[in-house]
């Protein structure tokens, strides 16, 4: 088995669940901002937002200003998200085509990205779209986000399931993009990426949580500028 | 091409079936998300079967699509496109959605080639043409058109003028604009002045044959 | 004086008035098409069209599907052709943006247009937007039309008012568009442009005038091909 | 940036007016057809007094026009731009007017060059990179943004959704998305749900401030 798979029996506390890491991720998003949120974690965002933060949501299919999703059997065909969840009607949407779509995204619009990694490097360089070993994968709107959006956020856990690093000296995945990552939030710490430098600034952790345990279970070098904060 | 985005709305679902009762080969499909409802339910009602671009290499009758998410999260069950490609029968074109949609609006627009952020230093750029605009570096991409587009929109006029509702415009519009014949599956044909002047998503003259769906179908 | 003045005190019979050239224009313009029509000739083409015949007319400004004018003080500022005018409204119609309007001349989708020219050389190049001695001038549409409709044609005087030559072997105004022009309909013949070949083919006389008369007010080389008919 | 077309409509003539009395100089104006309406009356209703961009040339205040369309065919009178060009008091830039669309609408998608077959052989051209694609030479062109574009929609609603109406979209949707403050001279505001959402124009990330014009101003 593989060497890192001890630090998962070794954890000095527990991991943060998804919840939590949407929560935390949640936290930073500022009331009027455009953002795009990814499947999984990312798109639990949305239910934990500070009070009085609203958001223009954003998703690739043509759509602004969306917000909860309508009841199981009365979603509308026609009123989807980038998920394939069927939104609620409500006012101030709006509906646009693919073209205009990727207009906000790549021109820059978007000012804060959610999404999920497989890997992401000290320089910033994100892996999310595919697994090498099964040949094939789904790049979506992943790479236009990851390369224009004004702010790239990773939602993650830190380890994959059997405990091998995701926040890596340089991707072994094929890229999304390079140097696009600004934060890495996982179940264990939140992370600043200085793009300019290429290192990755450990800015909290989880509860119980060491500067050491966090850089045991993490393959590139992490730096502390400040009192390391606990995630709450 | 065919249109929609992924999921049941915006998509071109009799005109599909009917293109693989046709029984045609060799096809090369351009699509967005392809192949991922039937295997999962992507973007459709929970009552219903699934259909999406998976049916033409479910039937064999394509060998090839350019698309941006042909598939899906899990391995169990494969999707159609993903066994056709393992088991060597079909190519699969894998292209940024947001660089696929300014392909295929290129061709319509009458715009060769077009620089783009997307896609650096990943395989995508790779043997594409780099090239730096105020500090940052670009790859070129090219218009990609087609044969023929199968739209689908809510109502055309008899003119070929159509409206589309809510998200369902999604590639439409585009694919309608690059193809050599574009072909409109819609709820309703109206006569001109059905469609408010201000709601034409698509201009009649991009639109070549108009196909109107039977009342009540169950299908999306 | 310039010696092509002699040509107009020595023609052979009227030329065509101005109306009888977009009368010429009109007859062969097909039901269906999308037609995009010049200001001054070109646009009065749309008074003559065969019977049965509805075009989809577009202007660059963000309109298909037009048609007559508003009594004048009855237009609606937000309801303009490309030529400042208001139509009317009517069903069928079509408003769109200045990307989508260019989107359908750049790529190609105008069927025709019919537009005014300065010169026309027997390549088709075609100049229609500065006379070098002004210095400056107003390009509009036309370079978009002239480069990417389907099929241009040129509807204008044969000669300037003082009798100089429109119809040249190079153009010597700065050009529109080259090698573009289909066909070229003036006041005294209707002419063919063998855009591959690089020549004129002169297709059809107005009533009294020979080949002869229309060479000798033409600085290209005119061919016939087949029996020079009678503009009608 | 100043968005319409030409013409009255679509034009947001009073933050021009606005602008015109700030008194503030050395601006460069990106517009569509320009100085044409206060010379020729060239889209406005014949009952009123024309105001176009020739406004910042008239005051001095404007030292150069990128437009398409700058000078009528007369040359008696002068318009302000053609007049301010003879005197060594303004640049004027002419660019094809799908070329500058195009332009515009690059620089708010992320787009830094694209190749069109507009202006090839033509004195648009000189100094162009030429690029030959399936056999037809082509152009590049680059993105053109600004730092504020004042454009004119039918109504707002509170978040910064906007609807226009008729021809009055013309360059207004994509001067929105191109420069780095975006301010919309609207009719009315309304609530959010005031505008269909198959009616929006223009996006509310685009726009950072709005302007709504006194009920019944005679002006267009």
């Amino acid at each position: 088995m593989n060497s890192h798979e001890k630090h998962l029996d070794n954890d000095p506390a527990p991991r943060l669940d998804r919840i939590s890491i949407a929560k935390r991720a949640a936290r930073d998003l500022i009331d009027g901002s455009t953002v795009n949120l990814g499947i999984g974690i990312p798109a639990m965002c949305a239910d934990y937002l500070p009070a009085g933060v609203e958001l223009r949501y954003h998703a690739e299919n043509g759509i602004l200003g969306f917000g909860e999703l309508a009841k199981p059997n009365e979603g509308d065909p026609n009123l989807m998200d980038a998920g394939g969840k069927f939104p609620k009607r409500i006012k101030g949407m709006a509906f646009f085509d693919s073209v205009e779509s990727f207009n906000l995204i790549r021109g820059g619009h978007i000012d804060v990205t959610v999404l999920g990694g497989l890997q992401v490097s000290k320089k910033g360089d994100l892996a999310n779209w595919m697994i090498p070993k099964r040949g094939i994968g789904s790049i979506g709107g992943a790479m236009d986000l990851a390369a224009s959006a004004k702010r790239v956020v990773i939602a993650m856990e830190h380890t994959t399931k059997s405990g091998i690093p995701k926040v890596v000296n340089e991707c072994t995945f094929p890229l999304t993009a390079k140097n696009c990552v600004s934060q890495i939030i996982t179940d264990i710490a939140v992370i600043d990426v200085d793009k300019k430098h290429g290192q990755l600034i450990l800015r909290e952790a989880a509860p119980g949580w060491s500067f050491e345990d966090i850089q045991a279970r993490t393959d590139a070098t992490l730096v502390v500028q400040s009192t390391l904060r606990v995630i709450t | 091409m065919v249109g929609g985005f992924g999921g049941a709305g915006g998509q071109p679902t009799r005109l599909m079936l009917a293109l693989r009762d046709l029984g045609v080969n060799n096809l090369t499909i351009i699509g967005n998300v392809a192949g991922i409802s039937k295997t999962t339910g992507y973007g459709w009602p929970e009552h219903l079967e699934p259909i999406d671009q998976g049916i033409f290499f479910e039937s064999g009758q394509a060998t090839k699509i350019i698309c941006s998410f042909p598939v899906p999260g899990t391995t169990n069950p494969l999707s159609d496109i993903e066994r056709a490609w393992q088991e060597g029968k079909a190519d699969v074109e894998i292209v940024p959605q947001g660089t696929l949609i300014e392909r295929i609006r290129s061709a319509g627009a009458g715009i060769p080639a077009f620089y783009t952020p997307t896609g650096v230093g990943t395989p995508v750029a790779l043997g594409k043409e780099h090239r730096i605009f105020n500090g940052q570096e670009y790859i070129m991409e090219t218009a990609l058109s087609a044969d023929y587009a199968l739209i689908r929109a809510e109502k055309a006029d008899t003119r070929g003028n159509l409206q589309y509702i809510g998200t369902s415009r999604a590639f439409n519009p585009a694919m309608a604009t690059a193809a050599q014949i574009t072909i409109a599956e819609v709820d309703q044909i109206v006569e001109p002045g059905g469609i408010d002047p201000e709601r034409v998503g698509t201009l009649s003259t991009y639109v070549d044959r108009i196909v109107e769906r039977i009342p009540g179908d169950p299908l999306p």
